[in-house]
């Protein structure tokens, strides 16, 4: 095949190209110097992300088992997206004393990641996305035990590398059937071979299972919480927004890719995966008291919504999902940022210590108070569209009696971001969090969140232009 | 330009004015100036679409504007009044004028006050302009929202649980209107594109089956904030821990958004199942009406009498509307109106008292006639407003209400109604329970004496609410001789099948 | 013949009442006090001048007394068919009552410048007096039922006004909010009939529902509910509404309490106009009592005859001169109700209707002089309760005079008016139910009793020793008294046979002396007991009372019946509705709601063992969460 | 290829592998005891590939190569694993599992 052929992988070559880069520049910087990884970093992922938004032809690498279309470009960007705010963010935490040996480590680690994401979305058989997948998923493990002097970032490492060794062994064995009943790992081959005999079903259910770890869906979220509380915040904030969008985003595409021959298999299985995890994340979320281990847990019930627009099965599903996710970027990472900036000031992380914060950072609490409206779904901020059109997704099908479900979860999910906003505008506090200064790189990535949180619900431009490069069943 | 539109952009430039305005002086200025213009633009707007309909003006909705918004999703941001909507509109910016100076002394985070207050009127004037259910429903919720923020923050006794308990019933009331909005919208076409438009639903006769599902949903989804018993329990609790001017804003037009969303939305587009169905909400609602009355008597706490009768007031809306012919119709409108009046200067004088006694509890005062006159004599306007005199606007909505519920033939309609009437008794009975008590009576602390009659602005405040009130009371018919356009396609449509 | 000038009527006491109401305290007391007066004065000229126009120029046409609409305006239309409509309707009692009211009232407001001088919030008072008059008038000319039933509520409302002018008195409050709320719940009867009356005839308007043609009743004719035909019901209903208005038993209770009110108030609102509303409410609708619900009428005259007797009995042992009047007032006020309940309609038929309203006409008369009367003397006195007064002729010779010749008139002495009104009433109920006349003839000899009871015991009786003499009232109260005796003597001379008749059409009437002279007699011998006790200061009533024991007691207290009402409201409905809804509400409605919030909490407790944060168990539940889906999707689902 | 091993038999063995390894991982409490368990779960899988490959489509090696990858990967988990588990050690002087749930609930 021709060189320019590779320009399909654009996205991977530029950020292989970074993670090299840095590496070369870890090298060749003095020890003092360090801290202009950073910006090295953060200035050439930036443009990787603008870069990435030009136009793509479609096409296959590999022999099809490298697909590039619109739409997975588009879900790269958001990915990208959201991977720029999290740098934005980090600046402050990389330039602490302990972290200084390790500022391009971070980076390097984090892109690798990034890249395998890139490769699960854009997989045209099982093998690229398992290779992916555990691209994804291993760094990760390292990076969440990144702070290795802090027992909790320890234990959230072996906690993420276990159970995700043995949820990728789960899922492995479910290919493998799927493998033998088929006999192929492409995609195009498989699709018209799957029926719903019980081996087949029995390879599905096992990859979902072990999908569902990585977005984190209840029963096999049991990890999440621990780890995104054992995490180091920018981590955590990484794992909750880009890991899962891109779990969520390959989960649908191969539902729709692969298994559309048996939906009536694995729609009854997301209905009980989805009433499962927002029930069951809203009850945990409710009781928390760290602000990091609530967010995981609002984190889980917000992936049972996802699957609201998955379970729909089509374009219309697609293009909410893509939607929601992009808007569930900018709205979770803004919490996460006020979180970061908080913790990295005083090292606060308590609900509790968050009383009258009003009083002493307004802008930070309007903020988290707009992060917290949109993650509940209240309008005029872009969490409103995004829920509202993932219930009509569900809708579309006729699952009304799940919707009401999500509806009423969504109820309970205001109570608890409720809490978060009551804490900083109605309850007295004796000593709040004192008034302290913002960083720049904070402050741009919180802009930007607050202008997604308030743009993306009106400009319905971005909406369409998702719907029409969205694709469903056949 | 439609001038509907500026009901959404005077409240937003409003909040853009307050949020770079130094201190409270200021804040409560521009939200005066504010809802004035909002105030002048309803009038004016009145008299516009009386204009054009006495033009000739033919079609169910006047200054009727259609954007698309969503395009795959085939959603509109459609605006468009008719008569029923323009008094809602009306109703809502006095209340939303009158409630900025009863709360012109708010100081702490007065911005913030104010900001969120007109959000709330933002939200309340959008769903009533707007024929498209989606941005209907976006409004609805976010008129609903600040509720928490102002009970939270700026509220008193137990506000925090109040607020909670508010939000979460109404909001739980909203997840029953996605369940109905979603059934409308995929059941409005087997082919082509769905629609969220009211007009093009309006014109859809639905199955059966779908109807009997989706009713329950829609008109208890818009019933909960219509103190649809058993599910008023927010509203004692509710009203009583809000400030003034929220308690005015959340009895006197937010509750009218359920009656509002019922009719327009519930029974309008789902006219067989809403007579299939009307006996079960009859019969709630008529315990609402007695229930509530019932409950008032016995309250200590102002602010819980006036929700208990809030409860009984709003339930006659229901009420009426379930009966289902033209005059009910019209009584029903007439009571969101004329309730709506007198309830926002119910909560106004409880608020003015408040802050003069710093108590609300009834047994606690006493003979304050004699040293506040003007507030002693417009709560007792109020009250007897609320009793139903004739010459006030209260009269006017509940004999209407009765005459036309009295209109069906059948025993079940004759005896609810009856059972109905007994409320403007019992009503009578916890009015002037507390007027006696709470004002008349000797003076009961020394302090009184010091009391300041009303402000200015607190008279100010007063008086608009209480003129509109009288003139309903005297003139009736420039007002229930105006509903008839709305009302009759709505009836039309009822009791097309029967 | 234009009668359009009438709307003044209305509009000028309104004009009184919004200027005094809202700029009264601008200007000087004496400022309201003459405009009230002056306005009402207006008002009496036309009043007495439309019913010359209406009696004697337009006069009759073919035969008897139109119906005039003088104005009519559309108010508040419900339905195509019902319409509130807002006018002046000139009928015989409508003019009738036009003349009374404006008289009376007229006297009250010039009066009550003497009485209520320098009390706090005289303006008030005069804008109230103002609203009442207004309200008042607008009910007696009200064209159709409805914009009746709207002024009842306003004299209503206007009533419990002026009972509770000393607002800070609280028996004067508790007094304002029973009368209110005892005629409202009487008024939801009237509600109630006025709906049912009107949706089977589809009319609100007097001239229709009383016209010749009975066509419009044909609908509802038929339709019974247990066992009463529909109008029967409806008139009934109305009935009750009326029967709280004149205080029928049994709502009778709040009129003794409305006494708490300034005395002038009492003379105009609870002597002479308002507590007639029912009387007139029941002739107003006589067609349709008398053709659709005779058995209606049949009760009607029972609870006549019934509170007649009632409050006569209970009337001689009160002590408060305020409320032996108010009793003599209930029953004269059962006198005309009965005498509508046995009237037929048809000419001489008819002379039960003729006589109530001629009752109605003289009352107003004497009944407004006692309580004027009373008020004088209570002016002097500083007290209503008869122990402290006597001989109070010396001192007060005018008052007394003017008293005597009420207290002579209401006794039905001959040739004073009562006298004739009384006669026809008794001839009626005599020709009509012999139990009933029986009735009316003891009550008769009561009343004469107990009106000189309070005369002696005023008048002469002790000497008592007044701390301060009492003095004549002045000029401005003695004159109206003058007035209104002369009014009390002649006014039985007024041909009401001629003018005023069921049918519209005058007949014959002449005195029975069969049934004059006996009641006359009764009258007497009433008079002669009442000396005997009272005349000098004697032991004979303690020894009556003592004899009578236990039923003197019952009688004292009103038979009870206050109480058994406060046992009612205060302990049916409050105690037993009311708080058991509140409990039930915050309790059991609120409960669940709170409930579902604790369900959820509390099941969020329970839940958290399975985030053990224990390595192992993670691992199992993932893995038995896959197996157990496989199981479920790969053998169950299919 | 050995003959007259039916393919079932290979299956109920990798079956028994893998079922032994969760109950490892349930089981177990030495961390490194869980690393093996996970590693023997991914044999199982391999065998699967393989066999599959071998005896039902012997024409292609896709499951083979899967297999390869597997192996591969699998040691770069476990090489991570255990400096995570060093690290571990380095905290709290033991490789218990059960020691590390500071975090719950």
């Amino acid at each position: 095949m021709e060189s320019n052929s590779f320009f399909l992988m654009r996205n991977e070559l530029i950020l292989v190209g970074i993670a090299m880069i840095l590496l070369v520049a870890e090298i060749f910087t003095k020890p003092e110097k360090k801290n202009g990884i950073i910006t090295l970093a953060a200035v050439l992922f930036g443009l990787a992300t603008v870069a990435n938004f030009f136009p793509v032809p479609e096409g296959t690498l590999f022999g099809g088992s490298f697909i590039t279309n619109p739409m997975t470009v588009f879900m790269k960007s958001v990915l990208n997206i959201g991977v720029f705010i999290v740098f934005l963010q980090s600046v402050t935490w990389l330039r602490k004393e302990e972290n200084h040996g390790k500022i391009s480590e971070y980076f390097i680690l984090v892109i690798s990641t990034l890249i395998g994401m890139n490769f699960m979305i854009s997989s045209g058989d099982f093998l690229m996305m398992y290779i992916g997948l555990e691209l994804a998923t291993i760094p990760i493990a390292a990076l969440a035990a990144f702070e290795k002097f802090h027992e909790k970032s320890a234990e959230a490492g072996i906690k993420l590398i276990l159970t995700s060794a043995l949820s990728s062994g789960i899922l492995l064995y479910g290919l493998s059937f799927i493998y033998g009943t088929t006999g192929s790992i492409y995609f195009v081959d498989i699709v018209d071979k799957i029926s719903s005999n019980p081996l087949q079903t029995f390879g599905l259910v096992f990859f979902v299972a072990g999908m569902a770890f990585k977005i984190s869906l209840v029963p096999f979220h049991l990890w999440t919480a621990d780890v995104y509380e054992g995490a180091p915040i920018n981590i955590t904030a990484y794992l909750s927004v880009v890991s899962k969008g891109a779990a969520a985003f390959t989960f649908m595409i191969i539902l729709f890719r692969v298994f559309s021959a048996v939906t009536e298999i694995w729609q009854p299985l997301l209905y009980t995966l989805a009433v499962a995890t927002m029930t069951v994340g809203n009850l945990f979320a409710i009781r928390q008291n760290n602000m990091k281990r609530f967010l995981a847990f609002s984190s889980i019930a917000q992936a049972g919504f996802i699957l609201l627009g998955i379970m729909q099965g089509g374009e219309l599903g697609m293009t909410t999902v893509v939607y929601f996710m992009l808007i569930y970027v900018f709205t979770n990472l803004a919490a996460f940022g006020v979180v970061s900036a908080i913790s990295e000031a005083t090292g606060k992380e308590n609900i509790t210590d968050y009383n009258s914060l009003y009083k002493t950072n307004p802008k930070l609490s309007l903020i988290m108070l707009l992060a917290m409206f949109s993650l509940a779904g209240i309008p005029p901020v872009a969490g409103f569209f995004g829920k509202f059109f993932l219930f009509t997704a569900a809708g579309a099908k006729g699952y009304y009696i799940l919707v009401l479900i999500a509806v009423l979860n969504a109820t309970v999910s205001l109570y608890y971001y409720l809490r978060v906003v009551k804490a900083m505008l109605i309850d007295k506090s004796d000593e709040p969090i004192g008034t302290f200064k913002t960083p720049w790189a904070m402050r741009a990535s919180l802009l930007i969140c607050v202008a997604g949180i308030f743009v993306i619900g009106f400009a319905s431009a971005i909406y369409e232009y998702i719907s029409s490069i969205s694709f469903g069943i056949n | 330009m439609n001038i509907l539109n500026l009901f959404v952009i005077i409240p937003v430039l409003t909040v853009l004015g307050i949020m770079f305005v130094k201190d409270y002086k200021g804040a409560r200025m521009t939200a005066a100036i504010g809802m004035s213009l909002q105030l002048v633009a309803a009038l004016v707007m009145t008299l516009m679409y009386f204009a054009e309909r006495k033009a000739g003006a033919s079609g169910e909705f006047l200054f009727y504007t259609d954007i698309t918004w969503f395009k795959t999703l085939n959603i509109h941001y459609t605006v468009g009044v008719d008569s029923i909507a323009v008094w809602m509109i009306c109703l809502a910016s006095i209340v939303v004028f009158a409630g900025i100076f009863a709360s012109w002394e708010v100081q702490y985070l007065s911005r913030e006050f104010y900001i969120s207050l007109i959000l709330l009127a933002t939200g309340v004037f959008g769903f009533f302009i707007s024929l498209d259910l989606f941005t209907m429903f976006l409004f609805y919720e976010l008129a609903v929202i600040p509720m928490y923020l102002l009970i939270g923050i700026w509220g008193s006794g137990p506000k925090e649980y109040s607020a909670m308990k508010l939000t979460l019933m109404l909001m739980g009331g909203s997840a029953l209107l996605v369940v109905g909005l979603l059934g409308l919208y995929f059941n409005s076409s087997a082919a082509g594109p769905v629609t969220f438009n009211l007009l093009e639903l309006s014109k859809i006769n639905f199955p059966m089956a779908m109807q009997r599902f989706f009713f329950p949903f829609l008109f208890v989804g818009f019933g909960i904030l219509g103190a649809l018993f058993p599910l008023h329990t927010w509203s004692p609790d509710g009203h009583s821990s809000a400030p003034t001017a929220v308690s005015m804003l959340h009895a006197g037009v937010l509750m009218k958004l359920g009656g509002y969303g019922c009719l327009r939305v519930a029974m309008f587009l789902l006219p067989e199942a809403a007579n299939e169905m009307a006996w079960i909400f009859l019969i709630l609602t008529t315990i609402s009406i007695v229930y509530g009355a019932f409950g008032a008597i016995w309250q200590k706490d102002l602010k819980y009498i006036n929700a208990y009768s809030s409860v009984s007031h709003c339930g006659l809306v229901l009420f009426a509307l379930l009966m289902m012919n033209k005059t009910a119709i019209n009584g029903a409108v007439l009571q969101m109106i004329s309730h709506g009046l007198m309830t926002a200067l119910f909560f106004a004088l409880i608020g003015m008292i408040y802050g003069r006694t710093h108590t609300r509890n009834v047994p606690e005062m006493g003979g304050l006639m004699a040293v506040i006159p003007f507030l002693g004599v417009s709560y007792v306007i109020a009250g007897l407003a609320s009793l139903g005199l004739p010459g006030l606007s209260g009269f006017i909505a509940e004999m209407t209400v009765f005459v036309g519920a009295f209109a069906h033939t059948d025993t079940f309609h004759r005896v609810i109604t009856i059972i109905a009437t007994m409320s403007i008794v019992i009503t009578a009975v916890y009015i002037l329970r507390v007027v006696g008590q709470l004002l008349l009576g000797p003076l009961r602390e020394k302090e009184y004496l010091e009391f300041p009659d009303a402000r200015w602005y607190e008279r100010l405040s007063l008086v608009v609410l209480i003129l509109p009130i009288a003139i309903i009371g005297i003139y009736p018919a420039f007002l229930s001789g105006t509903l008839a356009d709305a009302i009759v396609p709505i009836v039309e449509r009822l009791t097309a099948m029967l | 013949m234009n009668y359009s000038y009438t709307i003044l009527i209305l509009l000028i006491p309104i004009a009184a009442f919004l200027f005094n109401g809202l700029l009264g305290m601008k200007f000087k007391p004496i400022v309201s006090g003459l405009v009230g007066t002056i306005g009402l004065g207006i008002v009496f000229l036309l009043s007495w001048y439309t019913a010359w126009q209406y009696f004697f120029v337009g006069g009759m046409v073919d035969g008897e007394f139109p119906k005039i609409i003088a104005m009519s305006m559309d108010w508040l239309q419900f339905t195509d068919k019902l319409t509130i409509r807002m006018g002046i309707m000139l009928d015989p009692i409508s003019v009738m009552m036009l003349v009374v009211v404006s008289s009376v009232s007229f006297m009250v407001h010039i009066y009550s410048l003497g009485y209520m001088k320098g009390e706090k919030g005289f303006e008030r008072f005069y804008s109230f007096l103002s609203l009442f008059s207004f309200s008042m008038l607008g009910l007696v000319v009200a064209t159709n039922i409805f914009q009746m039933y709207v002024f009842w509520e306003l004299v209503g409302i206007s009533s419990f006004l002026l009972i509770g002018f000393y607002y800070q008195k609280p028996s004067a409050v508790a007094a304002s909010k029973k009368a209110f709320i005892v005629t409202r719940f009487a008024d939801l009867g009237f509600l109630i009939g006025i709906l049912l009356l009107s949706f089977f005839t589809q009319t609100f308007d007097f001239t229709t529902l009383t016209g010749a043609d009975h066509s419009i009743f044909e609908s509802g004719a038929a339709k019974s509910f247990m066992g009463m035909s529909v109008f029967t019901w409806a008139c009934l209903l109305i009935f009750m509404g009326g029967a709280g208005k004149s205080a029928m038993f049994p709502f009778h209770i709040w009129l003794p309490d409305a006494m708490e009110g300034p005395t002038p108030v009492s003379a105009l609102i609870h002597a002479a106009t308002m507590v007639v509303a029912g009387v007139f409410l029941v002739a107003r609708m006589f067609p349709v009592f008398f053709f659709q619900a005779p058995d209606a009428l049949e009760v009607i005259a029972y609870v006549g005859g019934f509170t007649s007797l009632f409050a006569a009995i209970i009337a001689c042992t009160q002590y408060d001169i305020k409320r032996v009047l108010a009793f003599s007032t209930l029953s004269q006020i059962g006198y005309m109700i009965l005498a509508l309940g046995v009237s037929g309609y048809e000419g001489h038929e008819g002379v039960g209707y003729m006589a109530s309203m001629f009752h109605l006409f003289t009352h107003a008369f004497f009944k407004a002089l006692l309580f004027l009367g009373a008020g004088a003397i209570i002016h002097a006195v500083h007290s209503n309760v008869m122990q402290d007064m006597g001989g109070l002729r010396k001192y007060m010779p005018i008052t007394h005079i003017t008293f005597l010749i009420a207290c002579l008139t209401i006794s039905g002495v001959p040739f004073l008016s009562a006298f004739f009104s009384k006669d026809e009433i008794l001839v009626a109920a005599f020709h009509h139910n012999k139990l009933l006349f029986a009735v009316e003839y003891l009550v008769a000899g009561i009343t004469a009793f107990y009106m000189f009871r309070l005369y002696f015991s005023i008048f002469w009786g002790k000497d008592t020793q007044y701390h301060h003499t009492p003095h004549e009232a002045p000029k401005v109260m003695t004159i109206p008294l003058m007035i209104l005796a002369i009014g009390s003597i002649f006014a039985g001379y007024v041909p009401f046979a001629k003018l005023i008749t069921a049918d519209g059409r005058p007949f014959e009437s002449h005195i029975d002396f069969a049934i004059a002279i006996p009641s006359v007699l009764i009258g007497l011998v009433g008079i002669g007991l009442a000396m005997l006790m009272y005349r000098k200061e004697t032991h004979i009533p303690e020894r009556i009372s003592i004899a009578l024991g236990g039923f003197y007691k019952t009688v004292y207290n009103k038979f009870y019946i206050d109480e058994i009402y406060l046992f009612i409201t205060k302990k049916i409905i409050f105690n037993y509705i009311s708080r058991p809804v509140a409990w039930f509400d915050r309790h059991i409605v609120d409960g669940t709601m709170n409930g579902i919030g604790w369900i959820t909490l509390t099941s969020a407790k329970k839940i958290k063992g399975l985030q053990s944060g224990y390595l192992p168990q993670y691992g199992m539940v993932f893995a038995l969460a896959a197996v157990v889906f496989v199981l479920i999707f790969a053998f169950l689902v299919r | 290829m050995i003959e007259g091993i039916p393919m079932t038999h290979v299956l109920i063995v990798s079956a028994f592998m893998f079922f032994a390894g969760i109950c490892g991982f349930i089981i177990r409490r030495n961390m490194i005891t869980i690393l093996m368990s996970i590693e023997l779960i991914l044999n199982a899988v391999n065998i699967n590939l393989v066999v599959f490959n071998k005896y039902l489509y012997p024409d292609q090696l896709q499951g083979q190569f899967f297999a390869l990858f597997v192996v591969g990967i699998a040691a770069a988990e476990a090489s991570v694993a255990i400096a995570l588990i060093i690290n571990i050690y380095r905290r709290l002087n033991s490789i218990n599992v059960e020691q590390v749930n500071e975090m719950k609930y």
